[in-house]
């Protein structure tokens, strides 16, 4: 059924370009001079006019007729037919109109383009819209919370222990929700991260650019790039069974009291994760400074390493700041490999030997337990996830910011 | 060959200090070389440890082994009333054929315990097998068929060489009966193990070895197609508006700010926004590829609109002066030339971004698609799951043979990840050597 | 081995090794005294060659203008002597370049240090982005040519100066290179060059992007600077070429079609493809 | 730019943006519902998603799609309301909250259907490395508490070693995964083997007949400072993580247990081994009831539903000799059966 409306409304889009361009030509008599526009932007206009409206409608009876369908059924009625038929009408109808205004002296590269203009517009809000209905979606839970635990307590609380109880007949154990354990858990399972891939991506970035021949570039490029598309789930897995214990081995060995959960672990394959960001950004970022400072330099005598560091490298620093942070506050939005591997233990500490949490961590197995649903448990949730946000959003704004600043002092 | 000495520059005046510091330079440039150099082994090489790790755990999803056994037909069983209507054939006892079969093979068994210990060697599936086979053609009842059937999924692993016989008895899953069983149907050469389609081809099952990614992966391409049909075109128009039509203003600068952030939110974020707004709010389907498709749309867009606004700008400003020039108006210079143009880096990004959005797991969590979906989906309202959710689940299952399944699909993913990633390098080599 | 001069020839590791005409290498006796010789040199990017059996002589403390229409291998050669082809990968020399004697292509050469004796200037002003005291400075701290802070400060001083720049940066020296005029900026890579004491300044076109004004001042430094430096000079401007060069070589199609005292070149050539030329009847 | 012709790429690339809108039309296709939904607690849904597949295969109905939501949010799901967009089942590794049910009534679900399924066997187990090393719940109390009695007053847990908490056991430093506080598994291992062994300490059962609520704080809280990790979810890696750290127990489910016996080794505690048959017949202190919960309003409405019952509550599945007894479900009593059977099928509404 979807097919069919799908594909109906397609088929009619073509037709009434055709009508649009077939109707333009033929009120000008074959004479494309006395046209404003060329005939296919008639085509354009007629298509736009469409698909357009008929797609409006197709949305609300999807949002709104459906919720008719129950009714619809209980009554023996198929409630898909008039959802199709207002689909065909309206596309019908926009059709009609379109192809009614088209006359030589009607402007339809104007009128279209005003329309596109529109469109793209549009699209470009749709970020701002996702970015509301994130907060919406997240505020009034986040209220509900804070209304049950206060918000100084939240944001400056040092313990962190979501043990309240299941049912009514127990007694919950501490159940604080001091904040703090939380993000300084993620802090310090992020700084592992970035020091893992911070020398290691950026290293692997100027070798690319500078040393490798063209050959190797373009094998070990891609191969570098599926280090960040493999699942987390997998680097879950790899951080738990396989890395964990290994460092535990080797703490073992000199005498170093590792837990079986630690952030290095998960900080470390983190930062494996982490690694094509940073190398690929910083690789376009030194690439993009001009071929002309990079023979200056080299001119002068300096080898390719002081040229590396002292040129390229300077030149290229907001690219990399940028990288960087990017890349900081993916780490900070990871959530399978620090579930699976760096344990749900909130403690303020900054041993990265010791297991730690992560605000992303809480959210999932506060949203996916077995608790109540309407406990201040389950809302922290939505409590982390806003205060979450907020921070990514003083990050960027942070990167942004610096990024502009370089770029005014070199350009 | 010119003499040693004028191969010197300054053979005078370079000073042994000069000569000293000229040797340090040359180590440091060669130390920092080996760096970058180190740096690159030590990626590849945790590379190549994750794959090899996840190949040979996961090689053996890819085969499963079957047991010939001689099937009686028994209409008793199938068929009491001998009306052969369908709905009463799915009923059949068809469980109860193979338990025949085998008892026929091991007639010195005996005892209710030995019984279900020998019925355990096969597999559940092998049921199903035998129901399909008559509903097909019920012309079989009465009949006897030599027919391989699978076997279950802890006879599976003792044949494939996972389960070792030298272990003590109370340390597997299999007992020294069955072992013993088992040896026996494979000296009589009834026990072949090979290509596994069902993997491939089958939904979810809570039998490893009648489990498939089949569902999954129709799930992930239904939930790719919608994520690619909705953010390709918005992303492009977002980032065609952004880089070459709008003024620089507030507005710009907030979407841009939002674009930015958005691409850092954690995407389990993006499924809470999916739970409140399309499940909510539009009262759209659990479980179903269209929201899972939005909600990944949302969440690759940022990506798409990052690298096509990249793409975009990377465009000569000679070309849009050119066709500026020629008086095109500003839609048609970027919809005519510069959006063709700067299509391989759009595309490069997308499939990127379309890469990600194959691997993720937390934001479907939200969405109800981590479900147990047996059923092949067939359109996008349908319910289904993914890949990675697949994973998930069969990582969290206690049976043991689910862990080569698990890495099975892993292998699937990785494959579907490294030839999409493919794709984008082969668009990015044409594209550089074109210009 | 005598196929090397060949386009086909295979790269070698050791160009030198192979060179058809190493026994001219003796015969420098008897000719003027050259800074920097080029004798059968043969540049190949890739299968293509760009410089067919070049021999030129070029003497100390003169400017040397090489003129020719464009793609003509001018500014290929100039990167020989300093060797910045070895950026490009599939750049391949045979035959023989020398500075003071030393043959460029010897695999005992050190680069760094060859760079360091031969200076360039590109087509457009390449400042660092970094202070204009932080780019003059730039070479001799790589290079290690001051000890300490105040004698550091004597070279940057000294050839800021010398490039005619002092004044006018004198109380800016903080400030970022990029933030000069376009002129000032190619005198500030002209300063940052003479820095490090080059024995040969190559310069490609160092005024094709200045207006009149600016270049007027260029070519008075360089002028100025012919006192101390051998300098060579790609040009697309007769009349530059022929204000301030002493000798001038007119490159056509990878080969040097004539060469000799800049007077001599522009009043009474003797190839008539060099008369086309700089009367403009092509290029 | 021979190998792109822009006018035809621009036409494909308008094309393409007509495609977006026609999944505004997606949602016209959502038709009634004709497949069970069941959503809640991961430690069910082995055993629900075994039943809905072979529900699915010998009958007529579609298979029902079964989601790990956690008992919580399931819960949540259930209550939102009676309509076909809601879950008819919800499993939980618990039973429901009163304050649950009222809000499902304020929400328009009134007859829930409570069907219990049976046990599940809670473990202590450690890597088959080492010696079996039989626990008491008081031992386990005293290693995972967060303040024990000393000497007469309650001190935040010394204990750093067994060997502390009771010289006969090995000196070896005390290290427990375990599920974190919003699991269900953590909340019946709290009150049945911390709670228990809180019981045995004079001083703390004294405490019980005074005051209920100051007794089960004290035994409730479960200790923060490193000696108990909290680990996942994932009850598999739990496993796999013993494996690793031969020294740690773990805490988790009997069907993990069951299929990895040649790896780890569950302690008996207070001095019964957790095997099925000892669950089975209550002798194991530390086990818990399974259920699920069911909209009456949706019988009838959606196809299989009282059917998919019939076949839960049936002998072969939940039955001693039953299929999810292979799946490691332990059986209720035959009595305790027979009475869910009917009630079930009666569609007996929940009194809490």
């Amino acid at each position: 059924m979807f097919l069919l409306a799908a594909l109906s409304l397609a088929g009619m889009t073509v037709l009434a370009f055709h009508v649009g361009r077939r109707r333009a030509l033929s009120k000008a008599g074959g004479r494309w001079g006395s046209l404003r526009s060329l005939p296919t932007q008639y085509g354009y206009f007629v298509a736009l006019w469409t698909a357009l409206p008929a797609s409006i409608a197709a949305l609300a009876w999807g949002t709104l007729g459906q919720r008719a369908l129950p009714w619809a059924a209980e009554n023996g009625l198929d409630a898909r037919i008039p959802g199709l038929v207002l689909l065909l009408s309206t596309a019908c109808a926009g059709l009609a109109w379109a192809a009614a205004k088209v006359e030589p002296s009607f402007p339809a590269r104007e009128s279209t383009e005003r329309i596109i203009r529109i469109l793209l517009f549009l699209s470009s809000g749709v970020a701002i819209l996702t970015t509301i209905g994130i907060v919406l979606s997240l505020l009034f839970e986040a209220l509900r919370f804070f209304a049950l635990v206060s918000p100084v307590e939240f944001f400056t609380g040092l313990s962190w222990s979501p043990q309240t109880s299941l049912r009514s007949d127990q007694v919950g154990s501490s159940g604080a929700f001091g904040a703090v354990p939380v993000f300084t858990g993620t802090l310090l399972i992020t700084l592992v991260a970035m020091s893992v891939s911070i020398p290691i991506g950026l290293l692997a970035a100027i070798y690319l650019g500078e040393y490798a021949s063209p050959r190797v570039r373009s094998v070990v490029k891609p191969l570098l790039e599926i280090l960040a598309g493999v699942p987390t789930v997998v680097y879950g897995f790899f951080a738990a069974l396989s890395v964990a214990p290994m460092i535990r081995r080797f703490g073992e060995s000199v005498g170093l009291d590792v837990s079986s959960e630690s952030a290095l672990a998960a900080g470390l394959v983190m930062g494996v994760m982490i690694i094509p960001f940073i190398s690929s950004l910083s690789d376009d970022a030194i690439a993009a400074v001009p071929r002309a400072m990079r023979d200056g330099s080299l001119a002068l005598g300096a080898t390719r390493s002081e040229t590396v560091k002292k040129v390229l490298l300077p030149a290229a620093l907001p690219g990399i700041v940028g990288a960087i942070l990017m890349a900081v506050s993916r780490a900070i939005g990871e959530t399978m490999i620090v579930v699976m591997a760096a344990g749900l233990a909130a403690r303020l500490t900054a041993n990265p030997l010791s297991a730690v949490t992560t605000v992303t961590a809480q959210i999932v197995t506060l949203l996916i337990g077995d608790q109540e649903f309407d406990s201040a448990k389950t809302l922290a949730a939505f409590a982390l996830g806003l205060t979450l946000l907020v921070l990514t959003l003083g990050i960027n704004l942070i990167a942004l910011e610096t990024v502009r600043r370089f770029r005014e002092q070199y350009e | 060959m010119s003499s040693a000495g004028a191969s010197d520059l300054r053979a005078t005046a370079l000073t042994g200090r000069a000569r000293r510091r000229l040797a340090r330079r040359h180590r440091a440039e060669k130390r920092f070389r080996a760096y970058g150099f180190g740096a690159i082994a030590i990626a590849l090489g945790i590379l190549m440890l994750l794959f090899a790790s996840i190949v040979i755990g996961g090689w053996g999803a890819f085969f499963r082994s079957e047991a010939t056994l001689e099937i009686r037909f028994d209409a008793e069983r199938i068929d009491p009333d001998g009306l052969r209507k369908p709905d009463v054939l799915a009923t059949g006892d068809y469980g109860g054929l193979v338990r025949d079969a085998l008892e026929r093979l091991f007639p010195d068994v005996a005892g209710r315990r030995a019984k279900r210990a020998l019925r355990r060697l096969m597999s559940r599936g092998a049921a199903y097998d035998l129901q399909k086979r008559v509903l097909d053609n019920p012309a079989l009842i009465g009949q006897s068929a030599s027919i391989p059937l699978p076997l279950s999924d802890e006879a599976d692993l003792y044949v494939k060489g996972r389960i070792s016989p030298d272990l003590p008895e109370t340390e597997r899953t299999l007992s020294d009966r069955q072992i013993a069983w088992l040896d026996a149907l494979r000296e009589r050469g009834r026990i072949h193990t090979g290509f596994n389609p069902g993997f491939f081809s089958s939904g979810d099952s809570r039998e490893p070895e009648l489990a498939g990614i089949g569902g999954a992966l129709v799930g992930s391409l239904m939930t790719l197609f919608v994520a690619l049909i909705l953010c390709f075109p918005l992303g492009v128009a977002a980032a065609v508006y952004l880089e070459e039509l709008a003024p620089e203003t507030r507005w710009t600068r907030l979407v841009e700010v939002n674009i930015n952030n958005l691409a850092a939110v954690p995407s389990v974020i993006f499924g809470v926004l999916g739970l409140a707004i399309f499940l909510g709010t539009f009262g759209l389907p659990r479980s179903a590829p269209l929201v899972g498709g939005l909600v990944l749309s949302l969440r690759t867009l940022p990506i798409i609109i990052i690298a096509s606004r990249a793409s975009l700008a990377a465009v000569p400003p000679s070309i849009r002066s050119a066709a500026m020039a020629i008086g095109a108006s500003p839609i048609q210079v970027v919809a005519h030339h510069v959006v063709p143009n700067a299509l391989p880096g759009i595309l490069t990004g997308t499939i990127i971004g379309m890469a990600q959005a194959l691997g993720e797991t937390a934001p479907l969590l939200m969405i109800g698609m981590v479900a147990f979906v047996v059923d092949i989906p067939t359109g996008i309202t349908d319910p289904a799951t993914v890949l990675p959710v697949q994973i998930y689940l069969w990582a969290d299952s206690p049976e043991r043979a689910f862990v080569e399944k698990t890495a099975g699909a892993i292998i699937v993913l990785l494959a579907f990840l490294v030839s999409m990633n493919g794709t984008a390098v082969w668009l990015r080599q044409r594209f550089e050597k074109r210009t | 081995m005598t196929r090397s001069v060949e386009p086909s020839a295979p790269p070698t590791a050791d160009p030198h090794e192979e060179e058809p005409n190493g026994a001219r290498a003796t015969t420098t006796v008897g000719e003027p005294r050259a800074r920097v010789r080029a004798i059968g040199l043969n540049v190949f990017y890739g299968e293509k060659q760009a410089l067919f059996g070049i021999d030129l002589a070029i003497p100390p403390n003169q400017v040397t203008a090489l003129i020719g229409p464009s793609g003509c291998g001018k500014s290929t050669f100039l990167r020989c002597v300093n060797r910045m082809n070895d950026v490009i990968p599939t750049c391949r020399t045979t035959g023989r370049i020398e500075l003071d004697g030393a043959d460029l292509n010897s695999p005992s050469i050190d680069v760094v240090q060859l760079r360091a004796e031969v200076g360039m200037v590109f087509q457009r002003p390449n400042p660092f982005p970094k202070s204009i005291y932080d780019n003059v400075a730039y070479g001799p701290r790589i290079h290690g040519l001051a000890e300490t802070r105040a004698e550091l400060d004597d070279i940057v001083m000294g050839s800021l100066e010398r490039a005619g720049l002092l004044k006018e940066v004198e109380d800016r020296l903080t400030e970022p290179g990029t933030s000069l005029s376009g002129g000032q900026q190619q005198r500030l890579c002209i300063a940052r060059a003479i820095a490090v004491k080059p024995r040969v300044i190559l310069m490609d076109e160092p005024c094709s992007a200045l207006d009149p004004i600016a270049t007027a001042r260029i070519e008075e430094l360089i002028d100025e600077l012919r006192e101390s430096y051998t300098i060579i000079m790609v040009t697309h401007s007769m009349q530059q070429a022929a204000r301030i060069s002493q000798r001038t070589a007119f490159f056509h199609l990878g080969r040097i079609i004539e060469e000799g005292e800049t007077e001599q070149i522009f009043t009474d050539p003797h190839e008539e493809r060099t008369q086309d030329y700089i009367t403009g009847r092509f290029g | 730019m021979t190998s792109i012709r822009p006018i035809r790429t621009f036409r494909a690339i308008a094309l393409a943006s007509v495609l977006p809108l026609t999944l505004l039309l997606a949602p016209i296709d959502a038709a009634a519902r004709d497949q069970i939904r069941i959503v809640g607690s991961s430690t069910v849904f082995p055993f629900s998603t075994t039943v809905a597949e072979r529900f699915g295969r010998t009958t007529a109905f579609k298979t029902p799609i079964v989601e790990s939501t956690g008992s919580g949010g399931g819960l949540k799901l259930f209550c939102a309301g009676p309509g076909d967009d809601t879950p008819d089942i919800a499993n939980a590794s618990r039973r429901i909250k009163r304050s649950e049910v009222e809000l499902c009534a304020r929400n328009g679900v009134r007859d829930i259907v409570e069907v219990r399924i049976g046990f599940d066997g809670i473990v202590v187990a450690r890597s088959k490395v080492n010696p079996v090393l039989p626990l008491t719940r008081k031992q386990l109390f005293l290693a995972l508490a967060r303040r024990v009695p000393v000497a007469g007053g309650m001190v935040e847990n010394p204990n750093r070693t067994w060997k502390e908490v009771d010289p006969g056991l090995p000196d070896r430093e005390i290290e427990v995964l375990g599920p974190p506080p919003t699991s269900g598994t953590r909340d019946a291992f709290v009150e049945l083997a911390m709670e228990g062994g809180a019981k045995q300490i004079p001083m703390l059962a004294t405490l019980a007949k005074q005051d209920k609520k100051a007794f089960k704080t004290a035994a409730h809280a479960i200790r923060e400072d490193g000696a108990y990790i909290e680990a996942g979810e994932n009850d598999n890696l739990i496993v796999q993580k013993l494996e690793a750290n031969p020294n740690a127990f773990g805490i988790f489910g009997f069907s993990f247990l069951n299929q990895n016996v040649d790896r780890i080794e569950a302690s008996p505690i207070d001095g019964v081994e957790p095997t099925f048959e000892n669950i089975a017949a209550g002798r194991y202190p530390i086990s818990r009831s399974l259920y699920f919960y069911l909209k009456k309003s949706h019988v009838g409405r959606v196809p299989g539903l009282r059917e998919y019952i019939a076949e839960f509550t049936s002998e072969r599945a939940v039955g001693p000799d039953g299929y999810l007894a292979d799946k490691g479900l332990i059986p209720l009593p035959e009595a305790d059966r027979r009475t869910v059977r009917k009630a079930a099928s009666a569609l007996e509404p929940l009194h809490l």
